[in-house]
């Protein structure tokens, strides 16, 4: 191995030059499992290095890039820069369709902002449960309105900036009326599956049918 | 077997000197390997080598090994007996009519073989040399784990909005219950009619007068009262409230206060 | 998420300068055990980068260092320069001792593949042990590849990435002795035909997978 009878020079003629000894400490930096202290450096180096001195030099060669010469109690490491931290992290952004819950609840608020959680549930039939809701807070395409002046002074729900640039919205208002859902088929009078009894429990588990009571009061006004 | 056979100290010895070279063999695995280990023995260039000195060489061999170990040689003597195929070819002059390629086509075949191992084994030897990961060259000591952060956003298109709309809209507007109860006049409903209304029949009556309003029209809403009417008269015939008569199959059914 | 802003800001006002593209790469190539692949790099770079030609300049002035870029096929790494192995005996793993038969095997493979296990045993003029080529899967040096289109549509076998970055080598191409051992035509996936005498060091043909019957016909005859 030629390597070894450099070594043998080097102990015999003096150290190896000190960009050799940097590069060599930066290998073993590199290389090592955990921090190295400066002893051992010495220790690992052939006879007559200065590992105090190359660090110094490495530690500058480093300054700025994307990896970092740092010191850990009394031994040196080879880190990744900090600031490039994010780099280290890969972002997977699954894309999912919105629940038939969320959804619904969305277009309630869009249609009828501002809106108490009340009045989603007279309009659904169904109550709304808190994730739907803060999902949709979540998303920031609901925020809280202003509170109602009725008793209780529930909060109100109006939708957001972002759920009218999601949409592609100008405002809130150029949502299609009920005579433009009808006209463009959305509102015939067929009788949709979900408005059997049972079937609306069954697909939006998250939320809790009504009891007969509480339903259509809004509509029977 | 060979081992009882040979006990005296020189039979010994030369088991011992044949199992050597076999274990030899063994090493280099097979009888190609083997005539490889001949013909390198004669150190000459392979692709220079006489074939017909390896064949005799390598039949020397083998007839030595086989009468110690035959049950390793099996390998070898079919090699032996194509080498020895081979030898008969070469020494032979070529026949004309004879099909096939030539002894000089079958010794080129061996000799590239060969050589292609060698190669090989040399090119093999070559690549163990090189600096290796781990011996020579390092990777990152203390890797910098990169999580994976896994997040999940939310869509849903305008159509989807407003099918939404439409379908809590729709469903306002065909309220469930109210509906399903236009067309349907229910068992309890039909009961609770004709216990009101028996009392103020004297004779016999076709129990279709007993239908609701409104239900007599329609053919849905009147199957269903028929239904239930019906039904609801047998439950009462079973209470003994009523007596039930029919003239003949699919005369009207008529019904009478009993007591 | 500050580093959602940052990427959107840069994808506004383009992709950030190439000596910082240059650092980010060395971030990420640092932190890695594992060779990074030019793909994963652009998708964990921000958008607008070009791995590419920051990879070139990261090359560059890793070059003469104590820590090497190396290619891998198509992946990227950071690795202590061979020169300095003697530094590492502490780092040092034990290489599982290969047998002849698998160092062989794993020669044939690499010079001949794609290759079946028969042209392998028709080279080496003896049957591969299963353990064998089990020993080889398992360090992950070789893998399966595609079928032979031939009767019986054997498995072929091919070196990994794995194999090439154990060995230092940029591709397949950079086999030691490739070059000699093609044009000596040794590399010819058959024996030479028996109706063409001394055509031993043609190389015509050689991509022509090898017939079923060209096989072992030595041993049988």
């Amino acid at each position: 191995m030629p390597q070894v009878s450099e070594e043998k020079l080097e102990s015999l003629f003096g150290a190896p030059p000190m960009a050799e000894q940097e590069r060599m400490i930066e290998a073993i930096l590199f290389a090592s499992t955990e921090p190295v202290s400066a002893r051992e450096l010495d220790a690992r180096l052939p006879h007559g290095c200065d590992a105090a001195e190359a660090l110094v030099h490495l530690r500058r060669r480093y300054e700025g890039r994307g990896v970092a010469l740092v010191r850990i109690g009394d031994a040196y490491a080879l880190r990744t820069a900090p600031d490039l931290g994010y780099l280290m992290q890969r972002e997977t952004v699954e894309i999912r369709k919105l629940s038939r819950a969320a959804i619904e609840t969305l277009a309630i608020i869009a249609y009828h902002q501002p809106v108490t959680r009340a009045e989603i549930e007279e309009i659904r039939g169904v109550s709304v449960s808190r994730g739907t809701v803060d999902q949709l807070l979540e998303l920031e395409w609901i925020r809280f309105g202003r509170r109602r002046m009725t008793p209780g002074r529930p909060v109100t729900f109006v939708v957001t900036e972002g759920f009218l640039g999601h949409f592609g919205l100008e405002t809130a208002r150029d949502l299609p009326g009920l005579a433009e859902l009808r006209s463009a088929g959305l509102l015939d009078g067929r009788l949709p599956p979900m408005s059997m009894p049972g079937a609306i429990a069954q697909e939006d588990e998250d939320d809790l049918p009504l009891k007969e009571g509480d339903q259509s009061e809004l509509f029977e006004e | 077997m060979a081992d009882d056979a040979g006990s005296t100290p020189s039979a010994i010895a030369g088991r011992l000197a044949a199992e050597a070279l076999i274990v030899d063999v063994d090493g280099f695995e097979g009888p190609l390997d083997l005539l490889l280990t001949l013909g390198r023995s004669q150190k000459v260039d392979l692709r220079k080598i006489s074939v017909l000195q390896l064949a005799r060489q390598y039949l020397e061999f083998v007839e030595q090994a086989r009468a110690l170990r035959l049950e390793l040689a099996a390998d070898y003597l079919v090699m032996a007996a194509w080498l020895a195929f081979l030898k008969s070819r070469l020494l032979l002059p070529p026949d004309p009519d004879e099909e096939g390629p030539s002894g000089e086509e079958l010794a080129a075949r061996l000799a590239f073989q060969l050589e292609r191992l060698q190669a090989m084994r040399d090119v093999a030897a070559r690549l163990m040399a090189r600096d290796q990961l781990g011996r020579d060259f390092f990777a990152r000591g203390q890797p910098e784990t990169v999580t994976r952060r896994r997040s999940v956003t939310y869509t849903a298109s305008l159509l989807d909005l407003m099918q939404a709309y439409a379908r809590t809209r729709t469903r306002d507007e065909f309220r469930p219950y109210a509906m399903d109860r236009e067309a349907i006049f229910s068992l309890e409903q039909a009961l609770d009619r004709m216990r009101s209304l028996i009392g103020f029949s004297g004779g016999w009556t076709d129990i279709s007068t007993y239908l609701p309003e409104g239900f007599g029209t329609d053919p849905a809403r009147r199957r269903s009262a028929t239904a239930s009417t019906f039904a609801a008269s047998l439950e009462l015939a079973k209470e003994g409230r009523i007596e039930l008569r029919q003239s003949e199959a699919f005369a009207p059914v008529e019904i009478r206060k009993r007591g």
